[in-house]
């Protein structure tokens, strides 16, 4: 279970999240909500430690996570992926989704990553090509997938069906669903509850770097 | 005839020293994009601490079939007590400045190191010599070699090779292209980025102080050792394409080859030819010849 | 007391040239004026000081290339406020520095940069050199070759691409043509300075098969090209000239074979004559520092005693006291002083330009020490050219005026 | 009345993979074309190559009757084709308004406005006013006015988006391409934003292409559909005709009929 | 908008120079126009490091600038220090407009080591030109001014002043190429080249332009540096000289045109120090001085001055 108890984030001595308190009990899921500019990907970050808390506290499982540097978060089984793809352009699709497998020496990669193509299929299809060959709703499900790779306790997705084809959210929509059921925690952000609606457990509103909780 | 084979034989040595002391600057360059000035203090380094240590030795009754096995000792001693020092303790906090202002850094630390070599070592030379002739001769077209430079060679190509398989066969080498490109995600994705930096920062280094070491057999060791070093990797690494290895291959190669040819056909020219190789090369691939102008996807 | 009188000293203390000749020099320069400041030096020269004023000295390193050698030259003088500047190894430094000696009325004083062209190209009244130019080096070498191989027919060259290369082949290659008319150039190498890697170098050397090669080479180039032509069996195939091979014949003893001609720009190190100076510096700095001084060093020494000696001299003319700049300025043109590198005399260049003898011979090991053997001498007179003359049209018109 | 925008057989593929395989559309002036279809269906690389950033293998492009397809992207620009990016393409290290300037600074360049040897603050050319107040004005009805001297490196995505549509706007485009205009941006603003560009360009005559994903904003702007799947045209109809076109439901919208047949989309990688 | 006080600043610090500048000691004199030569070729690598283009051999311009001074001067026997200045200008641009067309076409490393490479192929075609005194080079006339030589006390300031007053223009232009559409697309082209293609923008024709002012001006810097230095050799043109420039240009921080004086003055400043109290070890010196600057100043130099302000 994720505990975020009063945490603020400055980044450059401007205070962005205030004060922020959630929790999210394993297997749940969460729809982060909020405007443009409303701090959605400063928490992800937060929790990911890829921004500096500069006060409260963040647990996980009963880990301290602030403790730990972010690579080791990552080893933990959280996933991430960010707003802006960010694939590897260099490395093959395959071996975009490999790299958490292999930083973390997972004796399973080719399992997970045979989970990850039934999952979503359709990046089975542009597995070999490069990561800046492919469109930008492509770069999309393989980050979700790359994400997957090593997030199998808490999945950090930040704007996962923005520029995605309809037909294709309703059908992660689904995945997302299926995860859940195996136990998977994950906290998604969403302008509005467009495409999450029908799955979150609750949801988590954010405004101005300041959060309030919905069930 | 006869002088095409010395073209070639003298080619091929150039070619072996110039990639062994070029090469750890792609690699580092390639990883970090950090164009290393200081790789030449290192390479003096290298030199030095092989031609004392080994000297110290040898006049200390060392069998001198060892001293090959010195020379690398003296080579993985300076690049593990200075790399992690000097990648922890100074580059680290750099990271985040423009690629200029490293490399500018990486000039005061050789400016710093220079001093430092002549504070340790003084300004005398230092000779170790006997490794070059200890293993003998061998006569090719009327000429005679040393067989020592076939051990430089074999240095050359066990560095070239190993690094190879370790950057295109192992995951290793995919997990540094991801760290090259993207040090946040890659942290993101479970990859301890700090420890990247050092060990390739260090073995970057290392290659450059076997580049000494190996070298100090051969010429004497003085200060400002390292500067010419500096700006013939630079070359060398951009004509192949930066942070290629087969291209630093390359690039060694072409240039190690023109230059023997020059010397033989047309001595005058030699002062220059490096730059006119260089400056062919990218007229006609401006990127160098391995690197793919890729388009970037908009 | 007399107000002390301060030297700035100008030589290489960083950079490939430190060790070879800048450091030595500098070495050379402290105790040299260590020892006059102690009056411990013979004869001529045991007055204390500069005329019974204490020297002072503020050192300057000579790296960094013209603009600031130029910077700091300027700051000696109008900064420091120093009486004489001696020093400079770098011709191109000795050019520069030259016309601002003028500018700023120094007296300055080079010890050892080679370039005949400081005193060819203009005239100057606060400048003087008190050591042969590198013109001396090649025709000496050229006419110990005449004595050693009086049949040679082919010649090879392996110098450094910058001025000093270029010019000592020049010098040597045109010597030569003079004293064998029908003399063949087999090859003129000129790699990179500080290239370090003469593999390729050599291999034409060898293929040249020439009955002597010419090389100006100094420092770690020298040094490096001798590690790496000896196991490839060039010195077997030619006789091999280092003009200035002294720097490192002891340091490589156990690398060159017997039979390479040594030279030391000068009647210094092996060649320096055997007086009561000379016995008194080499063993003072021998056991000062635990080498023999090499010929950079004699160099120093050499231009710190002329200044004296000019200075003292000039002292005396004015009746004891101490003397204006202009004054031993007046003194010093076409003075003789001896240094322990023997007599030198202020000839030519209007007679701020210094002429010594030179001397060559090739090396011998005597019992595992390097020495040289068949040594000979060369009267400054037939190794330099005489006053007004510029040294290539005295060597192209056979070594007369 | 002619066609402002004619593309005629387009093709494009990149090794294995067919990103346009005969495209033909011709586009009227002063009309609002919504590209819909897969990921990967093509789109983008459609509107790179109108734009000049790839060359087509085959077929040609013409632009008010003359052939463009050769061009480099800023001579496309000066003719007044202008596009957002789908990925934002801004100055990273710039301010928001800084972004702003340079583009407008460009815009008066290519119109001979504000040389070195010009005095005063010139107006920007179809803005009629000094580049600052112009700059402004955008950020203003973008909605970034509080965003102004951030830089652009640090601002939140659908931020980004919002500024790289802004600074296309700047040159006050003939024909307007928009790369997935809305996404990213919050709900309450995407019909907002997007009214404000259609009435912004619609009252000048401005042709606009943009692709979107979100089906209620191509109902409501669009007039005309163009449906990509697999780098072919499938659909090319008002919307009310297109998105209850039996395939493009199937491949593209969804709903009832969104299970994706595996084998499709770029099946030959 | 700001009030633009540059014009302002730097016409208090010509007006500075020219009226303290009789009263300085030569000592100080002489490096001030050193600093001033090298600030200039700064200025013309800010210009290009605002586009984020790095050149590792501007001191081919400077170089050509200085032989263009020496040369007409050997030749022709010209010595006027604005004649020799500006004609170092007209050629070293005019070279540049030349390899331009090449050199535009590269960014990154590539831009800054194809420079490097053509300077030192002229370097060495100088060193090969025994003629011209191959390394050791050769002496450059005596300056005069408007064709008067001033008397040998006065010959510093004269040449200092004539030295600030180009400066002082260069300056001037300069800035106000910057605000122009061209100019101020540096960090646009730097950030993004493909957005500045799609504002319809060419940035290879930008980058060009620079390339020329900042050779321009480093053929200025160099015949300056020629009359003042009085001699000229091809290290002129070596790379460790142009490593030299790019240091004080980043030292400086291209957050204005003074910056790059300001760094040429404080690099002279620490060097000249770093040789008084250290001449053994005076790299070292110089060395943390200089790590110390870029670790603790993160904008340059320039930012101090910044700071100051904004407080
Ligand atoms: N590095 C930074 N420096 C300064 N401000 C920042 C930085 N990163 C984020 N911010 C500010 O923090 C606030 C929250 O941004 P964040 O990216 O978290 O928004 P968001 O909710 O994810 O928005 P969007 O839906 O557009 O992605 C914004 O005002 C943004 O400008
Ligand atoms: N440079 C390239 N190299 C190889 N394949 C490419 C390249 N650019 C595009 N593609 C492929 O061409 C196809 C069409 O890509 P395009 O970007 O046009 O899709 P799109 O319709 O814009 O999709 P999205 O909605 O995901 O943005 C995709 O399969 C993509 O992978
Ligand atoms: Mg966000
Ligand atoms: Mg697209």
């Amino acid at each position: 279970m994720l505990r975020v108890e009063g945490v603020d984030v400055s980044i450059q001595a401007v205070q962005i999240l205030r004060s922020v308190t959630l929790e999210l009990p394993t297997g749940s899921v969460a729809g982060l909500i909020g405007r443009n500019g409303a701090g959605k990907t400063t928490l992800m970050k937060s929790i990911m430690g890829l921004l500096k808390v500069s006060r409260g506290a963040i647990g996980f499982d009963g880990a301290d996570l602030l403790a730990r540097p972010v690579h080791a978060r990552a080893r933990m089984g959280i996933g991430y992926m960010p707003e802006d793809r960010r694939l590897i352009p260099d490395l093959t699709v395959q071996e975009n989704l490999l790299v958490p497998a292999w930083a973390a020496k997972l004796p399973d990669a080719a399992a997970r990553l045979e989970k990850v193509y039934q999952l979503i299929p359709e990046i089975r299809h542009f597995a070999p090509r490069k990561g800046l060959q492919i469109s930008g709703g492509q770069q999309k499900l393989v980050a979700i997938g790359r994400a997957l790779m090593c997030g199998d306790r808490l999945l950090l997705l930040d704007e996962p069906f923005e520029g995605v084809a309809p037909a294709l959210a309703h059908r992660l929509v689904e995945v997302v669903g299926n995860l859940k059921k195996e136990g998977m925690s994950m906290i998604l952000s969403e302008s509005d509850l467009q495409h999450s609606e029908r799955m979150v457990d609750r949801i988590i509103v954010i405004d101005r770097g300041a959060v309030s909780m919905k069930n | 005839m006869q002088q095409l084979v010395a073209v070639v034989i003298d080619g091929i040595i150039y070619s072996a020293w110039l990639f062994v002391a070029a090469v750890g600057l792609t690699l580092i360059y390639g990883v970090m994009k950090i164009l290393n000035v200081a790789h030449g203090s290192f390479y003096a380094l290298g030199a030095y601490a092989a031609a004392s240590i080994a000297g110290a030795l040898l006049a200390g009754g060392m069998p001198p079939m060892l001293s090959y096995a010195v020379l690398l000792g003296a080579a993985l001693l300076v690049a593990i007590v200075l790399g992690p020092l000097i990648e922890r303790g100074i580059l680290r906090f750099m990271y985040a400045r423009d690629e200029v202002v490293i490399l500018l850094i990486t000039y005061a630390l050789f400016l710093i190191l220079e001093d430092v070599i002549k504070l340790i070592w003084g300004v005398d030379p230092y000779f170790i010599a006997e490794p070059y002739g200890l293993l003998g001769s061998f006569d090719v077209a009327d000429l005679t070699y040393p067989y020592y430079n076939l051990i430089l060679v074999g240095v050359a190509i066990a560095c070239g090779a190993g690094l190879a398989w370790t950057l295109t066969r192992t995951k290793t080498g995919k997990l540094l292209l991801a760290v090259i490109h993207d040090t946040e995600v890659s942290r993101a994705m479970g990859i301890n980025v700090g420890r990247f930096y050092m060990v390739t920062f260090t073995f970057g280094s290392l290659l450059a102080a076997i580049g000494g070491a190996f070298t100090a057999p051969t010429v004497s060791v003085v200060p400002g050792l390292g500067v010419e070093v500096i700006v013939l990797s630079f070359a060398v690494v951009v004509i192949g394409g930066l942070g290629s290895l087969p291209g630093a291959a390359l690039g060694a190669v072409i240039v190690g080859l023109v230059r023997s040819a020059t010397i033989h056909y047309l001595p005058q020219a030699e002062l220059f030819v490096i730059y006119l190789v260089m400056a062919m090369v990218l007229a006609f691939r401006p990127r160098g010849l391995f690197m793919l102008a890729e388009a970037r996807k908009i | 007391d007399a107000a002390p009188i301060k030297v700035g000293v100008v030589t290489f203390l960083s950079g490939p040239a430190a060790g070879p000749f800048g450091v030595p020099a500098r070495n050379a320069a402290e105790i040299t004026i260590e020892m006059l400041n102690g009056g411990k030096v013979p004869k001529p020269y045991d007055q204390k000081g500069f005329g019974g004023a204490r020297l002072q000295m503020v050192l300057v390193d000579e790296s960094g290339g013209t603009t600031t050698q130029v910077t700091e030259f300027r700051n000696l003088v109008q900064r420091d406020n120093v009486d004489v500047v001696i020093g400079y190894i770098s011709s191109g430094s000795c050019l520069g520095i030259a016309p601002v000696a003028e500018e700023l009325k120094t007296l300055t004083v080079f010890f050892d940069c080679g370039t005949p062209r400081i005193f060819e190209e203009r005239d100057y009244k606060y400048v003087f050199r008190t050591s042969s130019t590198a013109t001396m080096d090649s025709v000496g070498a050229a006419l110990y070759v005449k004595d050693l191989k009086p049949n040679a027919k082919v010649i090879a060259g392996l110098n450094q691409n910058y001025a000093w290369g270029q010019d000592s082949w020049g010098d040597f290659e045109l010597s030569m043509k003079q004293i064998f008319p029908k003399i063949e150039v087999a090859t003129s190498q000129m790699p990179k300075l500080f290239a370090g890697q003469y593999n390729a170098e050599i291999s034409t050397l060898l293929n040249a098969k020439a009955d002597v090669i010419h090389s100006s080479f100094w420092d770690g180039d020298l040094e490096a090209f001798i590690l790496q032509a000896g196991p490839r069996g060039l010195f077997k195939r030619s006789v091999v000239v280092l003009t200035t091979g002294e720097t490192a014949m002891y340091k490589l003893a156990d690398k060159i074979p017997d039979g390479v001609v040594i030279g030391a720009r000068g009647p210094y190190g092996p060649y320096a004559p055997d007086n009561e100076l000379n016995k008194w510096y080499s063993a003072t700095f021998q056991d000062r520092y635990n080498v023999p001084p090499n010929y950079a060093a004699y160099q120093m020494t050499q231009a710190i005693l002329g200044t004296k000696a000019a200075w003292e001299k000039a002292q005396a003319a004015n009746g004891g006291k101490r003397p204006s700049i202009d004054q031993v300025i007046a003194a010093f043109e076409r003075l003789t002083f001896t240094g322990p590198g023997g007599e030198v005399r202020m000839a030519i260049g209007k007679g701020h330009q210094a002429i010594t003898e030179t001397a060559y011979g090739v090396t011998k090991k005597v019992g595992g020490k390097m020495t040289v053997a068949n040594v000979k001498r060369y009267p400054a007179e037939t190794v330099n050219p005489p006053d007004g003359v510029k040294a290539a049209d005295w060597i192209k018109n056979g070594f007369k005026k | 009345m002619a066609a402002i925008l004619d593309a005629k057989g387009l093709h494009k593929s990149f090794g294995a993979v067919v990103a346009a395989s005969d495209i033909t559309a011709e586009v009227a002036p002063d009309s609002v074309v919504g590209l819909i279809g897969t990921n990967g269906a093509g789109k983008t690389t459609f509107i790179n190559m109108i734009t000049g950033y790839l060359k087509p293998d085959r077929g040609r492009i013409h632009y008010e009757g003359r052939d463009i397809t050769d061009l480099a992207p800023r001579d496309i620009t000066r003719l007044g084709i202008c596009r957002s990016f789908q990925i934002p393409q801004l100055y990273s290290s710039l301010s928001a308004y800084e972004n702003m300037l340079i583009g407008l600074s460009v815009v008066m360049r290519n119109h001979g406005v504000g040389g070195f040897f010009s005095r005063g603050r010139p107006d920007v050319p179809g803005h009629g006013r000094p580049a600052e107040e112009v700059a402004d004005d955008l950020l203003e009805r973008f909605g970034l006015a509080e965003y102004r001297d951030k830089n652009a490196q640090v601002l939140p995505g659908g931020v980004r988006k919002l500024l790289d549509i802004a600074l296309t706007m700047a040159a006050k485009p003939k024909v307007l391409l928009l790369d997935e205009p809305t996404s990213g941006v919050s709900a309450e603003e995407k019909f907002s934003i997007m009214e404000m560009i259609m009435k912004a360009v619609r009252a000048e005559g401005v042709t606009v292409l943009f692709v979107e994903h979100d089906m209620e904003v191509v109902s409501r702007f669009a007039e005309r559909v163009l449906a990509f799947y697999d780098g072919r045209i499938i659909a090319d109809a008002p919307p009310e005709v297109a998105l209850n076109d039996r395939e493009v439901r199937r491949f593209v919208v969804g709903g009832e009929l969104h299970r994706l047949d595996e084998k499709r989309d770029g099946a030959h990688a | 908008m700001r009030p633009d006080r540059t014009p302002w600043v730097l016409g208090a610090i010509l007006a500075v120079l020219l009226v303290v500048g009789p009263f300085a000691p030569l000592w100080v004199v002489f490096p001030v126009t050193i600093a001033i030569a090298k600030g200039l070729v700064a200025l013309g690598l800010m210009i290009l490091l605002r586009c984020g283009l790095v050149s590792f051999g501007q001191a081919l311009y400077y170089c050509i600038g200085a032989y263009t001074a020496g040369m007409l001067g050997r030749v022709f026997e010209l010595d006027g220090v604005f004649t020799l200045m500006l004609a170092g200008m007209a050629v070293a641009a005019a070279t540049a407009y030349v390899l331009g067309f090449l050199l535009a076409r590269y960014r990154g490393i590539f831009f800054g080591l194809l420079s490097l490479a053509f300077s030192m192929i002229f370097y060495g075609l100088l060193v090969k030109s025994e003629t011209l005194g191959s390394t050791d080079g050769f002496n450059v006339l005596p300056s005069t001014l408007f064709g008067i030589r001033p008397a040998d006390e006065w010959v510093r300031y004269a040449v200092l002043a004539a030295a600030s007053s180009v400066a002082f223009v260069a300056a001037l232009l300069v800035h106000r190429y910057l605000r122009t559409p061209l100019g101020s697309l540096a960090p646009a082209i730097k950030d993004n080249e493909i957005r500045v293609e799609y504002m319809g923008a060419s940035a290879r024709y930008a980058i060009h332009v620079k390339y020329v002012i900042a050779a321009a001006l480093a053929g200025l810097g160099g015949g300056l540096a020629a009359t003042t230095v009085g001699h000229i050799d091809p290290e002129m043109a070596y790379w460790t000289v142009s490593g030299e420039f790019v240091f004080i240009t980043i030292l400086a921080g291209t957050g204005n045109v003074i910056a790059p004086f300001l760094g040429a003055l404080i690099f002279e400043g620490i060097r000249n120090v770093a040789f008084a109290v250290s001449p053994n070890t005076w790299q070292m010196v110089l060395g943390g001085a200089l790590l110390a600057v870029i670790v603790f100043l993160p904008n340059g130099l320039w930012s101090l001055f910044r700071r100051g302000r904004a407080a």
